[in-house]
């Protein structure tokens, strides 16, 4: 199980310094990352992720041009591409799949394409070895989620982490703003997923004290950190640092 | 195309929505309501004198400029503030671009009893001041959202977030035919009685169909409202679209031949948008026709030839309502004088009675006409 | 009381209206465009949240705020427009206070093709900039007023000087129900719609007849045409007037306390006046309600204790609007908030089901609003 | 027949100047002169007279002072009072013609104050020797004309030119403004008021150029000169200076 799943966005502070912030991460021990595609419209984020997104779209952070800069990237963990569906439909899903075979980007988290709008998009992605991850919200139930998980399947055990687990939206909101969840119903969510399944999970939305992400790791879950890391990085804070602050 | 979290809302809202309409105690309360608080039915008005002037026969106007709060926008928003009073919600959250919707969702709250609160771009606070003063004197809390152009598509953006975060407690009174399921249908429902009373009437008083049906299109409520029940007729329907002052992308809101299918907002639609999939700014005189998307059900109905849409300029929208003051005595909105621009093409494309959809009072435009007509 | 120049176009004005009452034809079509063109009938609103809030059991809204143009002052002015039209006359002059009236006038001109010219203070034309862009875009001339306060009493002055300059082509649209007979009984006449719909609506709506109906009255229009279709019922009746902000003379316009039996306008009645007979100053929030007479038939009314006259204060007025606003989802104009005001007051008197004449919507009085309640 | 008809305001220029314009105007051969009683709402007057009441009640030219101010005074023309009704029936008959008494005011023109309002109050001053002079205006036709001179009777040839003369109004509208009447319409009117009515006609609204005032003579009637002779005294003309260059 991963100790940290952090969220950057690409493009911000900028596309150029993507490449080398990858391979820190990897040589600080980070298996998976999340990566945003920086849209016009993120319905799901807050002030911290939606600022980041137009700093990167007002530095040329494209579609293409990220996914170009990740073309052949060695030195990185496996990315999860967190993106709104839009780009991606208007790339298609061949040229999209061409294209991230280049890239170290193993699965996608589309936070606007619930399971059933566009099957077949989604097969033909899953079919390339793209799956994208289910989202559990506080709102899903544990009968729906028993559905999605069954209907975004984990590819398996010899399938890296980025391709398994299941995201657990920690609150209701979105990405970043507000205080620390209330972690004890984040609990009983992860223990009740946890009965129905054996899938990794990682748990977001709010966390950023190292507090905690420790409470979150206890629970036997991956805890997701990103609006906190992409203010810092924007800042100027070294990867490095920021993680010794989070980790201990 | 919601994310997670307002999955269940949705889904508990369509069932809620359906039991509604079946149930003939909401049915009722709602029919109340529309006719003792909104003033319905509104009048069609016979409108010889601009026919005339235009080379009409005959000219009917759908008032929905005489509705309470003087928009068509009070329809959905008392009957979605009803059905949220029904499923136990005691908060609505709203967007507004213009601020007639967010004007009808605050009225509806102080009428129910609701805490409403209401999200407007700072750009559309800022030229549409007066309705951010209606709003707070209903006691709703009016937010600004900064981002973006500030304007309508942000002001989504940010109620949808507002939403998420407090979906439990919380009711989202979209205002146009548009977002996920089952708002555009639920919104088309709602305002369908626009077109429903407009054929009763235009019947009773013309004793005959007319040869064509216009309205105004911005995310589609209006349009849908009024042309939707005559879809079984054999007469003409158009949509007119915002064609602002130029055809590049980001000078209109004309979404049928501007547009590409795409998804914004929890739906797939015509939608502006640059190559990137990142969502077009657009441009309109008219704040309530200036959505970058076309409603999904309006689109549908586009592309399967059961409605033409047209296109009509800041410019042509200008005179339009000049026209209708001066031959009428009645002041449209500038979503409203969209669709009476094209009138003059009408007449020359042989049609000689028109059913026009007056979607609103121009009141809230009268400093843009002010400075634009040199009144 | 007129000008002898005046005097015969009185007369035949006078005939032309009786003939005109006379004449089906006459009534098919003014009732024709008040249902199709002004939307009559208005509603009558329950308001049950309000009621509650002050105590009473029932509260009835007539909701002429409604009405096309947004106030009862378009019955009047549409009517008296059909009547120049038949009398042959081309042209309409009419003053106008807060510019509902004079809006009206422009909008009943527009749409029948009349020329028209209004005459308007200059300092309600600055305070009701928006209502003087309305007319503008009506086509109507506003003749700004220098004269004295720049009020409603002068821009009267000025139309009945202009008239008597034009007499012969042009008929005077008086908004009011005051000035030389024939006007207030016109005007009333023209008003009653307001009472005779709102009786058979609440008798329709509870089952029986209020205990109080209650009114604002400037020169009166607004309050005997509520008022006047109740006379002959076992109910109390009354009618509001602005107290404005202070006892002493020049500082409200209530005149059945405050005036005494004197010639305005050519009407005798209850006039706000000094020692010398000169017409006094007066202060009110409301636009509307601050003409320094009583209009005479209303004066007789409550001299004869058929209606009992009371008093709101700005400030009480400022309060009442806010209640309406969060209580029940309709901004009132500052006119119908002083008849909003004494509600309590029927309350503590023991009155428990009021029938309440919601002269016009408060949009014109926005700015007021927004900066007296500090929105 | 009078040659002029003029017409002051009382209180402008001053109330303090009024006796001593008044003894000019008699010593200048002036019989008769109608004098202006300032009012709020002067409806019937153009703008120059409305200025004129307007600074008139400003420098206090109250009904009460104007009166006391004409008390007394012998060295006067016969004076008609122009008046609106209000401030007459706040003083009330019977004091109003105590007062009157003491003044050289002869008869009063009431200027909306039609015969049939108020028969009572207007036949207690007609009793006391204080006629209402009748007004004619082009809105009158002849029946009317003939009821209204029967209604307000010709005192008789022991009376003065005041107390006798029916008022002829030129054209339509108010006092003063517009250019010159055309003539013509007023000459066929006169003609036929001299032939049903043998009393003295002054014709006034609008007459200022001395061939104006000659065409009116020439009719056998009184021109009446108000708004020309108000705005030359208020400018510090002298009437006798402004009356040469009317009468020539």
């Amino acid at each position: 199980m991963n100790k940290l799943l952090p969220f950057i966005m690409a493009g911000d502070p900028s596309l150029e310094s993507l490449p080398r912030l990858l391979a820190e991460a990897k040589a600080l021990g980070i298996e998976a990352l999340e990566i945003g595609l920086p849209h016009s419209d993120p319905i799901a984020d807050g002030p911290v992720l939606q600022a980041a997104a137009h700093r990167a779209i007002q530095r040329g952070a494209t579609p293409l041009r990220v996914v170009e800069t990740l073309a052949g990237l060695t030195e990185s963990p496996d990315l999860i591409l967190f993106t709104y569906l839009n780009p991606l439909l208007q790339i298609g899903a061949e040229r999209l799949i061409g294209l991230l075979r280049l890239t170290p980007v193993k699965a996608l988290l589309v936070v606007d394409l619930p399971d059933s709008e566009e099957p077949e998009f989604e097969a033909r992605l899953r079919a390339a070895g793209y799956p994208i991850i289910p989202l559990l919200s506080p709102t899903t139930d544990l009968d729906r989620a028993k559905g999605l998980l069954e209907r975004r399947p984990d590819p398996g055990g010899d399938h890296p982490f980025a391709q398994r687990f299941a995201y657990v939206v920690a609150r209701l909101g979105v990405t970043g703003t507000g205080g620390a969840p209330d972690l004890a119903p984040v609990r009983e969510r992860v223990a009740a997923l946890q009965s129905i399944s054996d899938r990794p999970l990682a748990v977001g939305f709010g966390l950023s004290d190292p507090q905690a992400l420790a409470e979150v790791r206890a629970m036997g879950a991956t805890p997701v950190i990103g609006s906190a890391l992409v203010q810092a990085l924007a800042a100027g804070v070294a990867l490095e640092t920021f993680l010794h602050t989070r980790l201990g | 195309y919601a994310p997670e979290t307002l999955m269940q809302p949705l889904l508990d809202l369509e069932e809620a929505f359906r039991k509604a309409l079946d149930d003939s105690s909401f049915q009722a309360e709602l029919k109340s309501e529309l006719r003792h608080f909104v003033g319905r039915p509104t009048p069609l008005t016979s409108a010889p004198r601009l026919a005339a002037k235009l080379g009409l026969r005959d000219l009917y106007l759908k008032r929905e400029d005489l509705t309470h709060t003087g928009a068509h926008k009070i329809n959905n928003a008392l009957a979605q503030a009803l059905l949220a009073r029904r499923m136990g919600k005691t908060q609505i959250i709203a967007e507004t671009g213009a601020g007639q919707h967010g004007v009808a969702a605050a009225a509806a709250c102080a009428r129910l009893g609701l805490r409403c609160t209401v999200y407007m771009g700072v750009v559309d606070m800022a030229r549409q001041a007066p309705n951010v003063a209606r709003m707070r004197l209903f006691g709703t809390e009016v937010v600004p959202v900064e981002a973006g152009q500030g304007t309508l598509k942000e002001a989504v953006n940010e109620a949808l977030r507002a939403w998420a975060a407090r979906c439990d407690k919380a009711h989202y009174i979209l205002g146009s035919a548009l977002g996920p399921h089952p708002f555009p249908t639920m919104v088309r429902t709602f305002q369908t009685v626009i077109g429903e009373e407009a054929r009763a009437q235009v019947l009773e008083q013309a004793g005959a169909l007319p040869d064509s049906v216009i309205a105004c299109a911005g995310g589609g409520s209006n349009g849908l409202g009024l042309l939707v029940p005559f879809l079984g007729d054999a007469l003409h329907r158009f949509a007119v679209e915002a064609g602002g002052h130029g055809p590049a992308l980001g000078e209109h809101a004309a979404r049928l031949d501007g547009g590409r299918m795409g998804v914004l907002h929890g739906c797939k639609t015509l939608l502006l948008q640059d190559e990137h999939g990142h969502t077009a700014e657009t441009a309109s005189i008219s704040a309530g026709l200036d959505y970058p998307a076309l409603g999904p059900e309006l689109a549908a109905l586009a592309l399967d030839e059961k409605i033409e849409v047209l296109r009509a300029s800041d410019d042509q929208a200008l005179e339009a309502a000049k026209w209708l003051c001066e031959s009428e005595g009645i002041l449209p909105a500038l979503e409203s004088s969209h669709a009476l621009a094209l009138l003059p093409e009408l007449a020359k494309r042989g049609f000689t009675t028109v059913l026009l959809g007056l979607s609103g009072r121009g009141d809230k435009d009268l400093s843009t006409y002010q400075s634009k007509l040199g009144i």
